[in-house]
């Protein structure tokens, strides 16, 4: 599946950041033609996803690929480095981002956006970034593209440019760079500073030599400094990211954005602290409960929304902090089962918001209350919610099955039971706040008799939407039956492994 | 001696700021001013700083009062009373005076010859410079030699008032058609006037040219020569002054006077010696240092003069407008 | 006793710096803070030529006979200074002019009540 | 035949330039020669640096005589840096000034406009050079009465009280200044800044001293805007003609900043300063009440010129506290952002300038609409208030990096928090005004008027100032080795005692 194969690996790199900019730049160009335009957005997001594969193929032959842009300061590069977890990272946001391009397609023009090319333009540019975030070989280069990943998806969360917008926004860019200046840029100069480097190492930076009040401090500054991964109490910006277009919702802010968040942070326990080292810090325990406790209450605010997108914000949160926690479990286990939530998680999120999308373009509902009955008109949308809901609830045969099994088996290898009871009830709660919609939906009638029910009763989506749909569904059900591949690229990652290690 | 004049006339230098503080009247206040002038350059005389008497009292109680006064016409002579708080400022100053006599502590004793700061440096000025620069005046050679760059930021900074104060005010219009004024009734005036004057041209072209050896130079000069015309215009009126000096020509001259200056360095360059050094000037270094010196001097004269008179033309104008509406 | 001898000099010329300055940053009418300004730096001056006297010497001119003179770096200096001195005045006077003209009052408090309105 | 005499080119260039504009008479060969000279200036500027970053300090003696008898030209790397900086922000300005002050200032004055300015120049060069401390003062009175001169040429009557406290305020901190000085004669008998440095340190803790270094750094507080004695600054840089604003703002106070640290670490010694009179906690506690205070103060203003004159106060106070933290990495940082600050600054008020020539007004209002309207404007406001954030590829993210890595090397967590805090605050300020200028509909300001985008000769020298903070957000080689190279020589002092200790 490698067909970049002459290329030097090396510039594979530079090609996944730089082939989204040109891409951005067609579509700048191509302003005043929309299918020109989208035609570039398709292209540019299939070669992609194809350097994408490419990368995959050599990190399985494991080829090393490395690159340097420039020296920031002496010893500090924006440099790029291939490493599994970061192509796990690139292929769940390089894949989504076709899916999501068909979808904007529909969606954009059957909601009659306005300034649809700045939408695809940023759409580009932030994938850019991801694309350096998933790359990068050091903390400071990650530091800067997560920054402007921020930058580049405000516009995107301010599109409709009505007033609930330009407020979404300004928490949105409040909350994240605040605490990405004020807490991960500290957190990343004091590393910097004592242990003198920021590259990513395997087994961490930090040796004995460092005293642990102040990694014990770091961490903590690291866990909230990463605002994307929204750990409450900085979770607000992301309900109110929800403004946005729902591809943006769907691809940025259920996949890209935050993943960019906890990708950050498996990133900084596995190779700056070391998850063999993690046990042995003093607010570990206190930053794992923090995370429990926002996985389960924000399921519960997520059960007291009525607006479809504002419930599954929340639980995108609670999500999140699944990751968080599986992170900080200092189990190897735990660690495999939350990067591959990275993936189960996208596909099956992304479902779910394709399919708000595709209720408010086809039916202008927002609300839950409003959706009763709705399976009649939407049956196929419907259908997907179903199943995208079981996935994010954990059941077989959906693909969200395996990381909390994953999870499972690391809290308990850790010996942490507790973590253990709350992801059972977490996932009670996830039945509780998302079953009921596909259920009113179909089972719940407004009112008395109804004829039966026919295909011309039907009024989907647009066919570019649905056809997202279906294939992101389809995902969720192919992961459960052939996880293999991402677990093998997960077992690529040092000190992280599906296995359970022996007790010592 | 010394001691007792000196202690006398700091008393009632005293007195006179004392009575500034107070006294609401501006034009009492600009006159106490003058004398404070005054007062010390008697003071800098007998501390043996002719030098810089000549200059505080052509300057102090010359020009500026001369300036303030014009602008009291514009303005008004009375203070009015206010309301404005007194505390902070009083806490201000006591707390910089008590800081400054903390200070006066570690002082070296007053008049002491053994001091560091008659020991590092400026013996060699007092020593060599006669033989070296060839001047008795110490003081116009460290001025014009040891410390030239010094005294050619000071024309820049005259030329920069002048600049400033034009950019401000603007300069009176060459009348043709003049009317008559100035004091046209006192005739006694008029004829004194007319016999001093052309005097103290001749006064400021001595201290111009005699500065080498005696006290004095460019910017006395330049000082004393601005006020032959201030007094020309205060008596014959504005009109009349700008006839004879028209202020086109002064601005010219103010930057002419910088150029002269600025321009012996350069000549300095080209002889490729250091800026300002005017040993290559002639064959013989020590003439080479007095052509110089005399060079710059005149570049500062000429724009001391043209500059002061320029400001003084600014204001005049402004009060002569004033008095046509 | 000669400790005040010593130092009289400078505690009065402080004194006299301090009125000045008092008068600086006290007083309302802007005309009569530029004279505050000056007597500030003409008492600064003193200070300085205080520094430069030395007892017995004389005025800093080469003659036959003299062998002790007064230091003539602080005149150079205060000379340099005197001039900046009256160069700023002038511009502040040509300010104060013009405030005149802008606001019909020259007193700070009424010219800042008028700012307030704008 | 002229390469030894670089170091005293660029005060005499600008000095001479001066009156010729006078005599030149019309305003547009004023304008020429003014922008000649300068760019002129700032071609020697740049070539001095990499000369001093070869073989380090250079020394000129005026008039042949040696120091400390005559006075001495003496550049280090760090004036050079700064040099650079003041003459090539100057160059820029002047190519600006033809259109801005166009519309700003009486055409009579044009000509005296380029003169002070050029005189400003020559000052600020002359500070920057000099290795003389009375010398300095020559030239700061020089800048000084130039910079009154050109605050008052605003086209609002306000600018000419605002010219008028920025006199008082500015004479009685040169007086101060004075008064130290002469403190310094009256103990050493010189005024040879090395030379005082040599015969300061036989003096440690010498009450006359310690009260002249008292005096001379509030003196040069005043200058450099330090709260609380900041209150002159914003309605000077507020009501001053844009062109003005721009200059002084990115050179009169850094240039300042630069008269702090020559006080402080070559002639009076880290040594006396931090530790014999902890003049450091002062420092340090001035810096973060000025950064506060005055980034809230920013926030809360309508006038957009007003909110950058309280940002510039409030990023004085970074300077200061890199100062205050008393390292080699702490003075860098600090050198660091007085050139890179510079940068950012300069870009802002250019900016703000071009909207002043298109709609009038300077109110927030007035910006509403205006990034459909002159999206190049608001597209280098937009970067260059980037960088003031401290956003990373800007260069303002690398002077906050330094300064963060200087607090942190000194194990001052909170101090290293509160300056990232500061960040935020400079978020609210620049966001404000980008909002309105992005999100908003034009207001009654500028409801129906046909605005156009901003003449060719403003848009390059901003985009010129932004593309700078752009490369200097990424390319740090010669920033960072000047700064560095800067600062190791300042505290070389320092790190000697601290080697025998």
């Amino acid at each position: 599946m490698n067909i970049w194969s002459t290329l030097d690996p090396a510039q594979l790199i530079n090609l996944t950041i730089v082939v989204p900019l040109i891409g951005a730049a067609f579509i700048a160009l191509f302003s005043q033609q929309p299918n020109l335009r989208e035609g570039v957005s398709i292209i540019t997001a299939v070669v992609l996803f194809t350097l994408v594969l490419a990368v995959t193929d050599n990190t399985f032959s494991k080829l090393s690929m490395e690159t340097t842009w420039v020296a920031l300061f002496p010893g500090l590069e924006i440099a790029y480095s291939v490493e599994p977890l970061g192509v796990l990272f690139a292929l769940v946001a390089s894949f989504l981002w076709i899916i999501t391009t068909i979808y904007s397609i529909g969606y954009m023009r059957g909601h009659n956006e306005e300034n649809q090319t700045r939408f695809f333009f940023c759409f580009a540019l932030s994938i850019s970034t991801v694309m350096a975030i998933c790359f990068s070989a050091n903390l400071l280069t990650l530091f800067i593209f997560y920054e402007l990943l921020t930058l580049s998806t405000y516009p995107l969360v301010t599109h409709a440019g009505t007033k609930e917008a330009k407020h979404g926004g300004r928490v949105y860019l409040g909350v994240l760079l605040s605490t990405s200046i004020v807490l991960f840029l500290l957190a990343i100069l004091g590393t910097w500073v004592s242990a003198g480097t920021l590259n990513f190492t395997p087994g961490g930076v930090f040796t004995q030599a460092h005293s642990d009040s102040l990694v014990a401090l770091l961490l903590v500054l690291f866990c909230y400094g990463i605002g994307k991964a929204a750990l409450m109490p900085f979770h607000r910006w992301l309900p109110a990211a929800m403004v946005a277009p729902t591809p943006a919702s769907s691809l940025l802010h259920a996949v890209a954005v935050v993943k960019a968040g906890v990708f950050s942070i498996l990133k900084v326990v596995i190779y700056i602290f070391g998850i063999d080292n993690l046990s042995d810090i003093a607010t570990t325990d206190v930053m794992l409960y923090i995370g429990t406790a926002t996985v389960l209450l924000s399921s519960c605010v997520a059960m007291t929304k009525d607006s479809l997108k504002a419930r599954l914000a929340y639980s995108t949160v609670s999500q999140l902090s699944y990751i968080v926690v599986g992170a900080l479990l200092a189990s190897s286990v735990a660690a495999a089962g939350a990067s591959l939530h990275i993936a189960t998680h996208a596909v099956g999120k992304i479902t779910l918001f394709f399919c708000a999308g595709a209720i408010m373009v086809a039916a202008h509902k927002k609300n839950i209350s409003e959706m009763v009955g709705l399976g009649r008109k939407m049956p196929i949308t419907m259908i997907a919610f179903a199943i995208a809901a079981l996935s994010i609830i954990g059941l077989p045969p959906m693909a969200g099955t395996w990381s909390k099994w994953y999870l499972m088996v690391g809290a308990v290898e850790a010996d942490k039971m507790i973590i253990v009871v709350v992801l059972t009830i977490s996932s009670l709660l996830n039945v509780a706040y998302l079953l009921p919609i596909p259920i009113k939906a179909f089972f719940n009638t407004p009112s008395g008799d109804q004829p039966a029910w026919s295909w011309s009763e039907t009024k989907e989506a647009p066919l570019p939407s649905l056809i997202a749909i279906v294939v992101t569904t389809t995902a969720c059900l192919w992961l459960f039956f052939y996880p293999q591949p991402l677990i093998d690229l997960i077992n690529l990652i040092p000190d992280v492994s599906t296995e359970l290690k022996g007790r010592p | 001696m010394a001691e007792i004049i000196d202690l006398v006339l700091l008393g009632m230098l005293a007195i006179t700021a004392f009575n500034i503080i107070f006294i609401k009247d501006l034009f009492t206040v600009v006159m106490l001013f003058g004398i404070y002038s005054f007062l010390s350059a008697l003071i800098f005389v007998n501390l043996d700083a002719v030098d810089v008497a000549f200059t505080e009292a052509a300057v102090g109680a010359g020009i500026s009062t001369v300036l303030m006064l014009g602008t009291l016409a514009l303005t008004g002579r009375k203070e009015k009373a206010s309301s404005h708080k007194t505390i902070l400022p009083l806490l201000v100053v006591c707390v910089t005076g008590a800081a400054l006599i903390y200070g006066t502590l570690d002082m070296p004793l007053f008049g002491d010859p053994d001091n560091p700061a008659h020991q590092h440096v400026a013996p060699r000025y007092i020593e060599d410079s006669p033989q070296e620069i060839g001047i008795p005046n110490m003081v116009t050679s460290v001025l014009a030699s040891y410390r030239a760059f010094d005294t050619l930021g000071e024309t820049a900074v005259v030329f920069a008032a002048a600049i400033g104060v034009l950019s401000l005010l603007g300069l009176p219009k060459r009348d043709r058609a003049t009317i008559q004024s100035g004091l046209k009734s006192h005739l006694v005036l008029r004829v004194v006037a007319k016999m001093i004057i052309p005097l103290i041209v001749l006064f400021a072209l001595y201290v111009q040219f005699h500065g080498d050896y005696g006290p004095g130079g460019g910017f006395q000069a330049g000082v004393i020569a601005a006020a032959a015309l201030i007094l020309y215009a205060l008596v014959f009126g504005l009109p009349m002054a700008t006839h004879v000096v028209p202020p086109r020509v002064l601005k010219a001259l103010a930057a002419l006077g910088v150029l002269i200056y600025a321009g012996t360095g350069v000549v300095s360059l080209f002889l490729s010696a250091n800026f300002l050094d005017y040993s290559v000037l002639a064959e013989d270094p020590v003439a080479g240092q007095h052509i110089g010196i005399i060079a710059i001097e005149l570049g500062v004269g000429i724009t001391v003069f043209a500059a002061m008179l320029c400001i003084f033309y600014a204001f005049a104008g402004q009060t002569e407008r004033k008095n046509i509406q | 006793m000669s400790f005040i001898v010593d130092h009289y000099n400078y505690w009065i010329v402080v004194l006299l710096m301090m009125m000045g300055f008092y008068v600086v940053i006290a007083a309302n009418n802007l005309v009569k803070k530029i004279v505050g300004l000056n007597i500030f730096q003409t008492s600064v001056f003193m200070m300085y030529i205080s520094i430069g006297k030395v007892n017995g010497g004389s005025a800093p001119i080469a003659a036959e006979g003299i062998t002790t003179y007064s230091n003539p770096l602080p005149h150079v200096l205060i000379l340099t200074a005197i001039v900046v001195g009256v160069a700023t005045t002038a511009v502040g006077l040509a300010l104060v002019v013009r405030i005149k003209r802008a606001y019909g009052t020259v007193e700070e408090n009424e010219f800042e009540d008028k700012e307030d309105l704008i | 035949m002229f390469a030894q005499h670089l170091p005293v080119l660029p005060i005499i260039l600008p000095l001479m330039a001066a009156p010729l504009c006078i005599l030149l008479g019309r305003s547009h060969l004023a304008w020429l020669l003014a922008t000649l000279v300068s760019a002129l200036s700032f071609v020697i500027s740049v070539d001095v640096l990499l000369t001093t970053l070869e073989q380090g300090v250079l020394s000129y003696a005026i008039g042949g005589w040696q120091p400390p008898w005559g006075i001495e030209i003496r550049i280090d790397t760090a004036s050079a840096m700064i040099l650079s900086a003041v003459t090539g922000i100057s160059t820029l300005v002047l190519v600006y000034a033809k259109e801005s002050i166009a519309k700003e200032v009486d055409p009579s004055q044009h000509t005296l406009f380029y003169t002070a300015h050029l005189l400003c120049l020559t000052g600020l060069s002359g500070i920057l050079s000099t290795g003389d401390a009375f010398n300095l003062f020559v030239f700061l009175e020089i800048s000084s009465l130039a910079t009154y001169t050109l605050v008052s040429l605003g086209s609002d009557k306000r600018c000419l009280t605002a010219a008028f406290r920025y006199l008082v305020m500015g004479t009685i901190g040169a007086t101060f200044i004075l008064i130290g000085v002469g403190m310094l004669y009256m103990k050493t008998g010189t005024l040879n800044m090395i030379d005082l440095a040599d015969r300061i340190a036989e003096f440690n803790g010498n009450r006359t001293l310690k009260t002249g270094l008292a005096f001379i750094l509030v003196g040069v507080s005043i200058k450099l805007a330090l709260f609380p004695l900041h209150m002159w600054l914003p309605p000077a840089y507020t009501h001053a003609p844009s062109a003005v604003s721009a200059f002084l703002a990115s050179t009169a106070t850094k240039v300042a900043v630069y008269v702090m640290v020559r006080f402080i670490f070559t002639i009076y010694g880290a040594e006396f300063v931090f530790h014999t009179m902890s003049m450091d906690i002062l420092l340090l506690a001035l810096a973060i009440v000025a950064i506060f205070k005055c980034s809230f103060m920013a926030t809360v203003q309508s006038n957009v010129k007003t909110v950058l004159a309280y940002s510039s106060v409030a990023q004085i106070g970074y300077m200061i506290l890199g100062i205050s933290l008393v390292s080699s990495v702490g003075l860098m940082a600090g050198l660091l952002h007085i050139f890179n600050h510079a940068l950012m600054k300069g870009a802002l008020f250019m900016a703000v300038g071009a909207v002043l020539l298109r709609t009038g007004s300077v109110d927030i209002k007035a910006f509403q609409g205006l990034g459909k309207q002159m999206p190049l404007t608001m597209a280098a406001f937009t970067i260059a208030g980037l960088s003031i954030i401290g956003v990373p590829l800007t260069a303002g993210f690398v002077s906050k990096w330094y300064l963060v890595t200087a607090a942190l090397e000194q194990q001052q967590w909170v101090i290293a928090m509160l300056v990232l805090l500061g960040s935020l605050l400079a978020i609210i300020y620049i966001g404000r005004i980008l909002e309105a200028a992005y999100f908003k509909e034009p207001s009654e300001l500028t409801a129906g008027k046909d605005i156009k985008e901003a003449p060719m000769l403003m848009l390059v020298p901003m985009w010129v100032l932004v593309i700078a903070n752009i490369y200097f957000g990424i390319d740090t080689s010669l920033t960072l080795s000047a700064a560095d190279t800067a600062a190791q020589l300042l505290t070389q002092s320092m790190t000697e005692i601290e080697a025998a200790q």
